[in-house]
């Protein structure tokens, strides 16, 4: 019968499209934030996701391009998501914070309107049509392994940390409508799995300062110093967080932020998918932990 | 063949000043069927209705048309007058020269052309007009009033005390409301429970009225004056009769951690309960949500403890059928909860508590006896923080309303939390201080002025727990933007108000109209304020929009007055300009088709279906009727109806046709 | 005092935002990270533009405030009129860039942003060490990290040579194609 | 047009008991002037307006009609003037596509405090229809449809 034929087949082509899920990796994990970049691929090896990066893919744009000319902020996405559609990918996984933002919104934007959608299309000369759909690095951890990793753990993760999503991750919610927006679950649901203990804090979605590491680092040390101190104060041992920017701010800029708290925290802060790789038995420098500033010192 | 009478006015001036009178009559006087045309310096007058009434009599005319001021003015005079000389009111019409012509043109042949038109419209309507009587409706004087809180207790006692019989229905185990939850009431910090109670007793003693507790509505039937109310009697598997509120049943009862309703969740209470100790009646029920014998089979203990053997399991709920004559809704309002607002952390943090958990905390009949104590840890907070607007005129995430209490309710807990700690801060964050009412405002400057409250206008962002602090991140406008961070004890949240559980269903088996928010339509905003569309079903208090306690007893009254004018009339006199459907001789009956457009458009639901049989007794077809005591006569159904086969009086087909087509006759 | 070449008008159209709706309850100043750095607080920023003045318009583009803006969303997820401030903020940086009325102070955020921009339009990435040196040259912010990157490049976390797009002519007409928008680009 | 500057419209107006007719008699109560082309005629309702009474006053010849109810939500019987409104796109569409001039038909809403508004509501009207002339298309259509009705 050929419809049943259709549906077997439809089978197949979901089976390979499960185990085969784009990857936008982004500027910063193949820079500053390499271990980010090893980790998810180290975890997704052990967790037998297979990654297939978009071909040629360029920046996002990020913090900077949204700030100088919208039309620019959503070129840029929107070439990558093009590119994605072109190879043929329904989903695709982008682990940096901010480049799953800036996707999202222009994802959202182009849906909203049409006019816009022409223009954008005429600047980056490739049509989109809006099917590849965007998970963040949580999401892609919840949908194929939440039931399996508690079976993996050789090592379990027995920490109070503090799981930190930020604000990329989880605003806005009508674009994103990720998780609860004031008291997201997703990460502490995870981290619980690999034995850790997750503290109630109150900075979960503060902004750490994003973009102004470089060009006004006194500010990124206020924030990032305001919600570490709350962080250690409740009993912390670690920090989890799954944006690149949270991370440099709360790992490199550690030096800074001590200066401004006049305190020594040493408290180190981890990617999610670094945590759950050393529960899962993966070696630390699989997992890039030796790029840190701040030392891992809970292995 | 008609015999038109044709009556023009001068009024004094303000007709005649720019129409010519004389020559509207004689040109009438030329137009078919009028019998008699004059015109008189002031129709209304003594002498000019007399002239009405003699020209009635001389000339056996069958119609009059008077051109004069706007129907709106004098149309009863003149029907009223017509009527005394024998011939049908509804025979009589009036054309408006003074609003519509003779005050709005200049004086001109074309004003006195146009004067001409409009008589020669009405002649025309006149002769196609039929003799009307008007409807006569029996009434059941007795009142059914739904809701048992201030509202319902209010026109309940007014009614009764007007010599008429009351059902009072409430779906609690006792009478009193949100009222009864309140410690002490703006502007005048008089103690809730104890202006209260006093009317609860009234109203278990009153000798009109039958007070139904534990009790809903299921189902009503039938139009103003004689309505079928069929009444829940929710089982209340205790004895009443037997029962000597000796209150061992609850003592003994081992289900003893249910959130208390009365105490706003703030303490608890058993499974056999009497919800708070002034309730009316005394007597316990049992919640069968909570109770081990209904939940699990066995218990009983209150059963085995009852000295006097009132427990009786099992019973089913009972059902009655009321005939009354009117209803008034008085369902009050809920408190929002707050849950949408996870950035004030309620429902997180325990010290962070609704407004009406503040009226239990500072209750002297609440569960820390009115001492304002904490929920977490029961030490009296030193640092307190209100915030206004905690779901109203938040489109985002509440409702966009205004709930019109919290202002002032806001202002009244900051007082009380100042009374009774004097060493204590309070700190209000409001947007506008809405404070209209008699004492308002000066109540509120009270509060800021003599009790020392810290009024801080801007919104809070946030509140989260630290160190057992609860760090509230706001914000003062008026220093241009300054945040502010108070480490508070105790939040306490403006919840709005909104419309009750259950409000959608019970206007739907009214069929009463109700808002987007399921707050119950009035009939007219301003001038109908207690009335629904549906004739004899009226409303008072919190079920129409959030009130403060002096306006929900004002509606009350104001409902109750409504009813007794219902119950003063023998019976119950209607215009007939209501719509009718024809009827016919066999073999069709009616020309209706019984394709019921005309149901769909009703916003009455005056439509009825009716079976025409024949001798044999077998439905030949369904037709519509249309039930004169719903109908109000806004004509809706006839521009639907396909066949034209329904038609209202007074304005008929015919009728307007006629009025219509008289401009391009000549 | 009304100016039709900057209206809130005009906001509304290209941002889709209604600022009329803002009743000023200060929620969106309340949870700010960086209202106590900022000049004008983001709710006055708002009410600046009700007032569709020209005066006040400019006053809002000459603001510091609207360059510490981080977008990071706090305000528009609690404001009761849904009120997307980060996409006036967006907006208005970019009017306040096109007619050089950017505040002194934002200077080194601006020069951040323009190299970051220049390092994908002439790599197609973030090529960040580029980036760093660039900032560098724009602000004269010689000696700053000047720890930072010794210390990046022995964890590895610093390429010496940017990663190219291929077709970085599809990158560079992108740019050319938004060029008439940035003017100063 | 010259010829038609001295053309007076016959015009007629279906008006709501409580809001428009009220309104208009607020107009006269403050003496405000309007032209004495149009002729009121009071129903109930715009819910009640039949617009087949619409097709048969062009028919008799009138030039042009105002319409007019209670506002939105404010209608004496709830939703009569949602029903008229409905009724008059729906009727709308079908009068333009065989062929009556639509532009001749005012629907408005006038309340029981608008004076003013009715006395501009007339004039307008008033000023639209002399500028279009006198309407005679579809009583020409309606007497020859009528002629041939009564050949039959």
């Amino acid at each position: 019968m050929p419809l049943r034929q259709y549906f077997l087949e439809l089978k197949i082509n979901e089976r390979i499209y499960k185990m085969n899920i784009g990857f936008y990796p982004g500027c910063s994990l193949k820079g500053s934030s390499k271990e980010y970049n090893e980790s998810v691929l180290a975890l997704g090896k052990a967790l037998d996701i297979e990654f297939e990066e978009i071909k040629d893919w360029n920046c996002c744009g990020a913090s900077s391009a949204h700030a100088l000319s919208k039309e620019l902020s959503l070129s840029l996405p929107a070439r990558v998501l093009a590119l994605a559609e072109q190879q043929g990918l329904k989903e695709i996984v982008v682990p940096c914070a901010a480049c799953y933002n800036r996707l999202s919104t222009t994802q959202y934007e182009l849906a909203q309107n049409e006019e816009l959608r022409e223009e954008i299309a005429k600047i980056i000369d490739m049509s989109y049509k809006g099917g590849v759909k965007i998970l963040n690095v949580l999401q892609l951890l919840q949908r194929f392994a939440s039931d399996v990793i508690e079976s993996k753990v050789v090592k379990p993760f027995s920490h109070q940390v503090a799981c930190y999503y930020g604000c990329l991750l989880v605003r806005p919610h009508k674009i994103l409508q990720f998780d609860q927006v004031e008291n997201p679950q997703i990460m502490d649901l995870l981290m619980s799995k690999i034995g850790a203990t997750p503290i109630d804090w109150a900075f979960k979605t503060e902004c750490c300062g994003g973009g102004f590491s470089v060009s006004r680092t006194d500010i990124v040390s206020k924030l990032s110093g305001n919600l570490l101190k709350d962080a250690v104060d409740r009993g912390a041992k670690a920090i989890i967080v799954a944006c690149p920017m949270c991370h440099s701010n709360l790992d490199m800029r550690r030096p800074e932020i001590n200066e401004y708290l006049n305190a020594n925290i040493e408290v180190p802060v981890l990617y999610i998918t670094q945590a759950i790789g050393l529960a899962l038995g993966l070696s630390p420098e699989a997992l890039g932990l030796e790029r840190h500033f701040v030392p891992v010192s809970l292995i | 063949m008609s015999k038109i009478g044709v009556f023009i006015c001068h009024c004094g001036e303000n007709i005649s000043g720019t129409v010519d009178c004389e020559k509207v009559a004689t040109e009438l006087s030329k137009v078919e069927g009028v019998a008699y045309s004059t015109d008189y310096k002031y129709m209304c007058s003594d002498p000019g209705q007399t002239l009405i009434k003699e020209a009635i009599k001389t000339h056996h005319l069958t119609g009059v048309v008077v051109g004069s001021c706007s129907p709106r003015m004098h149309e009863v005079t003149f029907r009223k007058a017509c009527a005394e000389a024998g011939l049908n009111p509804y025979m009589c019409e009036i054309a408006n020269l003074r609003e519509h012509c003779s005050w709005v043109h200049e004086k001109g042949e074309a004003t006195t052309e146009k004067a001409i038109s409009l008589v020669t419209m009405l002649v025309e309507k006149v002769k196609k007009n039929k003799p009307l009587t008007s409807i006569q409706v029996p009434i059941t004087k007795k009142a059914l009033v739904i809701g048992g809180g201030i509202a319902g207790i209010q026109a309940s006692l007014d009614i009764a005390n007007c010599g008429h019989q009351v059902i009072l229905i409430e779906k609690d185990p006792s009478i009193g409301g949100h009222m009864s939850q309140l410690s002490e009431t703006f502007p005048t910090l008089d103690c809730s429970q104890c202006i209260l109670t006093p009317r609860m007793v009234e109203v278990a003693q009153h000798p009109n009225i039958t007070l139904y507790t534990y009790a809903e509505l299921e189902k009503v039937e039938g139009s103003i004056g004689n309505f079928q109310a069929t009444i829940r009697l929710k089982a209340k598997s205790v004895d009443p009769k037997l029962c000597t509120a000796c209150g061992l049943c609850s003592s003994k009862c081992p289900q003893k951690k249910i959130p208390s309703e009365f105490n706003a969740g703030l303490g608890t209470r058993t499974a056999i309960y009497v919800p708070f100790p002034q309730a009316v009646p005394n007597k316990p029920v049992i919640d069968k949500e909570h109770c081990n014998y209904y939940q699990k089979g066995k218990c009983q203990v209150c059963q085995k403890n009852c000295p006097t053997g009132a427990i009786e399991f099992d019973k089913p709920d009972e059902l009655i059928t009321e005939a009354v004559g009117a209803i008034v809704v008085t369902t009050g309002f809920n408190v929002l909860g707050t849950d949408f607002f996870p950035e004030y952390g309620y429902g997180k943090y325990k010290d962070v508590i609704t407004g009406l958990q503040f009226e239990r905390l500072a209750s002297a009949s609440g569960p820390t006896l009115g001492e304002i104590r904490r929920p977490s840890d029961g030490q009296i907070p030193k640092k307190i923080v209100f915030i206004a607007c905690a779901g109203s005129r938040d489109p985002a995430k509440g409702i966009p309303y205004c709930s019109k209490i919290c202002c002032m309710y806001t202002a009244k807990h900051a007082m009380l939390y100042q009374h009774k700690v004097h060493e204590g801060e309070s700190y209000v964050f409001y947007m506008d201080i809405r404070a209209g009412g008699k004492n308002y405002e000066e109540f509120v400057r009270r509060a800021i002025e003599e009790d020392g409250v810290n009024y801080v206008r801007g919104r809070v962002a946030r509140v989260y727990e630290k160190n057992g602090k609860l760090i509230v991140k706001g914000v003062d406008t008026l220093l241009a933007g300054a945040q502010v961070e108070i480490e508070a004890d105790m939040v306490v949240l403006a919840t709005a108000g909104v419309s009750n559980q259950g409000a959608e269903q019970l206007a739907q088996k009214m069929h009463i109209s109700y808002d987007p928010y399921k707050f119950f339509a009035e009939a007219h905003p301003k001038l109908k304020p207690v009335e629904t569309n549906t004739a004899g079903i009226f409303l008072a208090g919190a079920c129409q929009a959030p009130k403060d306690i002096p306006d929900t007893v004002g509606t009350a009254s104001g409902a109750a007055v409504k009813v007794a004018c219902l119950f003063s009339q023998a019976q119950l006199i209607r215009e007939p300009l209501i719509a009718v459907v024809n009827r016919s001789g066999p073999p069709s009956f009616s020309t209706c088709v019984g394709c019921f457009m005309c149901e769909t458009a009703c916003p009455y639901h005056a439509i009825e279906r009716e079976e025409i049989k024949n001798r044999n007794g077998e439905v030949l077809k369904v037709v519509a009727k249309v039930n004169p005591g719903l109908c109000q006569g806004c004509g809706t159904c006839v521009a639907f109806c396909r066949s034209k086969s329904i038609d209202i009086q007074g304005y008929s087909n015919e009728e307007m046709y006629a009025e219509v087509m008289s401009l391009f006759n000549n | 005092m009304k100016n039709n070449s900057n209206t809130i008008n005009d906001l509304h159209v290209k941002t889709g935002v209604d600022i009329n709706r803002c009743y000023q309850c200060g929620k969106c100043t309340a949870g700010c990270v960086l209202a106590d750095e900022m000049d004008l607080s983001p709710n006055y920023i708002i009410r600046l533009l009700q007032t569709d003045t020209s005066d006040n318009f400019d006053k809002v583009l000459r603001s510091k405030a609207i360059w510490l803006c981080l977008n990071c969303e706090n305000c528009v997820g609690r404001c009761p009129m849904e009120i997307d401030i980060p996409k006036v903020m967006d907006y208005m940086r970019e009017l306040s860039f096109q007619q050089k009325k950017q505040h002194q102070a934002a200077h080194s955020i601006i020069a951040f942003h323009e190299s970051f921009l220049d390092s994908i339009k002439y790599t197609g990435h973030l090529y960040e060490l580029g980036m760093i040196a660039d900032f560098k040259s724009r602000t004269f912010h010689l000696m700053q990290d000047v720890k930072l990157a010794p210390k990046m490049w022995l964890r590895g976390k610093l390429n010496l040579l940017p990663e190219m797009v291929k077709d970085i002519h599809a990158i560079k007409a992108i740019f050319s194609r938004t060029q008439n928008k940035r003017k100063n680009l | 047009m010259d010829e038609n500057s001295e053309f007076e419209p016959n015009i007629v107006a279906f008006v709501c008991n409580w809001c428009t007719y009220a309104g208009a008699d607020l107009t006269g109560t403050s003496r405000l002037k309007y032209a004495t082309n149009v002729k009121i005629v009071r129903f109930p309702c715009t819910g009640r307006i039949d617009f087949m009474l619409l097709l048969k006053a062009f028919a008799g010849g009138a030039d042009g009609i105002i319409v007019s109810g209670c506002h939105p939500n404010d209608c004496h019987y709830t939703s009569g003037n949602f029903h008229a409104r409905r009724r008059w796109m729906a009727l709308h569409n079908l009068l333009e596509l065989v062929g009556i001039d639509v532009r001749r038909v005012r629907y408005s809403w006038v309340s029981a405090a608008e004076g003013a508004k009715w006395a501009d509501l007339v004039n307008s009207t008033v000023a639209d229809i002399r500028r279009f002339g006198p309407y005679t298309e579809y009583q020409n259509v309606a007497k020859q449809l009528e002629m041939e009705d009564s050949h039959e």
